[in-house]
């Protein structure tokens, strides 16, 4: 009885996506970025769009592709100290946006896909983030409300995904792909490996496939890393 | 002489209490993992979702899956947990990560910290920043005492837009170690080797508090 | 004559469609899983933290840690998932769990539902329903017509405690298929085999609008 | 370098337990209970307790046995219907009883963990449950001000855990053991199988063990099944 989610290829799969659309988009740095979605979006030159990341990739990998290109209006993120033609577009006021905490970026996203308009959070209190926003004490400590984000497409990255949208992350290119798969209307899913519903441990999968729609294997991953760091041997 | 930056690194590490979860930020705080003290147990949060970080890995063994928050590649320690950025943010909000070690543009008399922002200049996020210092019980700052005009950093307000208010404990510079009073201000604690009261007052705007003789750091 | 449960339950799920998930009250409502007709796939949902919730399990391989919310051993299908509570009310509160079909002790014209306790008498208190009949698009109520005392249950204005207010969109009783309007009040959808109008009629308290002929349910 | 959590038994576990106390203990109906915790709570007859768990236990298991003992103040609860003595002593008045919607009962626990300390959600809306609590519209659909719950002491059960802390539980037994890990200010773990910090794959971990503060080796589970329904083969 399980769902069957699976899309030929990222050409299906991003069917719909439209200029002017919100997107999410998982990842941190360019560790679990939708590499497939995001060559998809640049192919299609699909613009005027705003991006929930949180990170904008770098000059010449992940969002800084479409950055490149003009394709993106606003920026929704909480760090983007990687990336030059961003901080130009940003500063000379071509490219909006909203920098907001990691963590409240994380539970935002969550909260959306939760049904949970908005919480309060200390995170930013007393900076310009609370800027506009409501302040209520809570055992003597301020706390400001933070709202929730959603998006008319979710791109999130997995390492295993089966047919009904399960699916599991690898080490820390897990981070806010969860709460992306919950916020999207559209939640797009594209995994390293593919398997039937069932072959998945019902007990270990992060993302329910409840939070999926679409789901395809991509390909030709780069996984590129931006600080190889390493230690020497004995 | 001043500290360098490994020195601060090795300071801060002495106060690292046995069994805390820590959070690093990047630069001098990373180091800090390299100086805890033998008998000393602490795990170490990424934000991006590690508890239990190990050190850089061999060459060769590098996994791009498995970064920092700094976007190094590193390893996992036994006993390592991996999780999503909202867990994460869970543990660091809830206080369940008890010491958070962070750089610093500028720092106040009543620990407001700014070190996300230059106006115009820099913008680069907060990151994790914020959520950090509006939520650990003790936040230690790693800085430099003035920047490269001269100008001190230690102020009695901070002219950055800031990153959390009333929040900073302690600071390590290469100059000193300066507690942040209950009422505001600084309390010299320690000076680096060689380097004299009267060349911290001058260097820290803020108002600082000098009791008794002040020790000086031995490494 | 008068529908019996499995008949409600069978009612129900031709309102089932392809591709939903779907939870399931106790009483009538789990019943409804028997009947989903051929072609159409559904995930059932159990609050307890199941996604894919199979049939019981055969004799002896009954698990304890494997129950549905109603505190039954159950199975899983293929595909299924496993989560915590805060998951899984995620998934309701979010409208990610699209059809709920519960029982009700009353039902209001405005689509309003009391089902969790009688004041003084029975209070098992509310579980998960609040959180459904908050969250869902589609809410539909399987429930007898009447009380035991012939009083209908389906009203102007409920009597009880409510459950959660404008969001029964449709209810299944012993007697009739009933949509609850958009503007207010109950319209006739179906009656059940041999059940006249007049019937119907006379046991509904709230406003019911009959437009044309009303079908007779086939089984 | 990783924590080192075991204690040796449930007595050394429960060390600083008092009376008056707020206990917050996992388990959805007698499904992934703290047995053993509750077991000593019953030994050491630790009263005027307030205890926060989905449900109240049968009459003679569970949490059913600190009400035969009258050993609960108040409790907070989502559904008790399977305990004819709670509901005895709730009509009487003598047990205070606070009755929620299990999503926001999980949501309070999880808030409590995670530093949120209010959340708006619909459930409840409308209802005896939105009494004293303000209501505010999102997207025009009213919500309801929920705040955060914590306790003294959690008390959660596992299925494997290690030295470290980590928790995996099996099957639905993992319903509210999770957030009240994290909401407790001391969270006693206690587990089926207790194993070396690293035996774990820290992949698949549910509780990270930053949220366990001591963990032991259970004995004994009875697992209760309350209703066992099965079908014939055939």
């Amino acid at each position: 009885m399980a769902m069957y989610k699976v899309v030929a290829n990222v050409e299906v799969a991003l069917d719909g996506v439209q200029n002017g659309m919100t997107f999410m988009l998982g990842g941190f740095g360019l560790c679990g970025i939708p590499e497939n979605a995001i060559a998809e979006l640049v192919r299609r030159r699909i613009n005027g769009v705003t991006c929930i990341s949180n990170n904008a990739g770098v000059d010449d990998f992940g969002l800084g592709l479409l950055l490149h290109n003009r394709q993106i209006k606003k920026m929704i993120s909480s760090y983007v100290g990687e990336n030059d033609e961003f901080e130009r577009q940003m500063l000379s006021g071509e490219l909006e946006v909203d920098l907001i905490p990691q963590g409240s970026l994380a539970e935002r996203c969550r909260a959306g896909g939760a049904g949970i308009p908005a919480f309060y959070t200390p995170a930013g209190y007393g900076t310009e983030v609370a800027e506009g926003k409501e302040v209520r004490e809570f055992n003597g400590k301020p706390h400001i409300l933070e709202s929730a984000l959603t998006a008319d497409f979710a791109f999130v990255k997995a390492w295993k995904g089966d047919t009904a949208g399960n699916l599991i992350y690898k080490a820390t290119a897990r981070n806010f792909n969860p709460m992306m798969a919950m916020a999207g209307k559209i939640t797009v899913a594209e995994v390293e490996e593919l398997v039937p519903a069932g072959e998945l441990d019902p007990n270990q999968i992060h993302t329910p496939g409840i939070f999926v729609q679409r789901i395809f294997k991509g390909v030709n991953y780069e996984k590129r890393i931006e600080q190889r760091t390493v230690r020497q041997r004995g | 002489m001043a500290l360098n930056k490994t020195q601060i690194a090795q300071r801060i590490a002495r106060e690292v209490k046995d069994g805390q979860y820590v959070n690093l930020g990047i630069g001098i705080p990373t180091l800090v993992a390299n100086y805890i003290p033998d008998g000393i147990n602490v795990e170490f949060q990424s934000e991006n979702g590690i508890l239990g970080m190990g050190p850089f890995p061999f060459e060769g063994e590098e996994d791009a899956d498995l970064i920092n928050a700094g976007k190094q590649t590193v390893t996992l320690e036994k006993g390592a947990v991996l999780f999503d950025s909202a867990t994460s943010f869970a543990m660091i909000r809830g206080q369940h990560v008890q010491l958070t070690i962070l750089g610093a543009m500028e720092v106040s008399e009543r620990g407001d910290i700014a070190n996300w922002k230059i106006p115009g200049r820099m913008v680069k996020g907060m990151g994790g920043a914020m959520d950090l210092v509006a939520s650990a019980d003790n936040i230690i700052v790693a800085m430099m005492h003035a920047n490269k005009a001269g100008e001190s950093k230690i102020l009695k307000e901070c002219t950055l837009p800031l990153t959390g208010v009333n929040c900073v404990k302690k600071i390590v510079t290469d100059l000193a170690v300066l507690d942040v009073l209950p009422q505001g201000g600084f309390k010299l604690i320690e000076r680096a080797p060689g380097v004299s009261v009267e060349e911290i007052k001058n260097a820290t705007q803020g108002k600082l508090t000098i009791e008794g003789d002040i020790p000086e750091m031995v490494f």
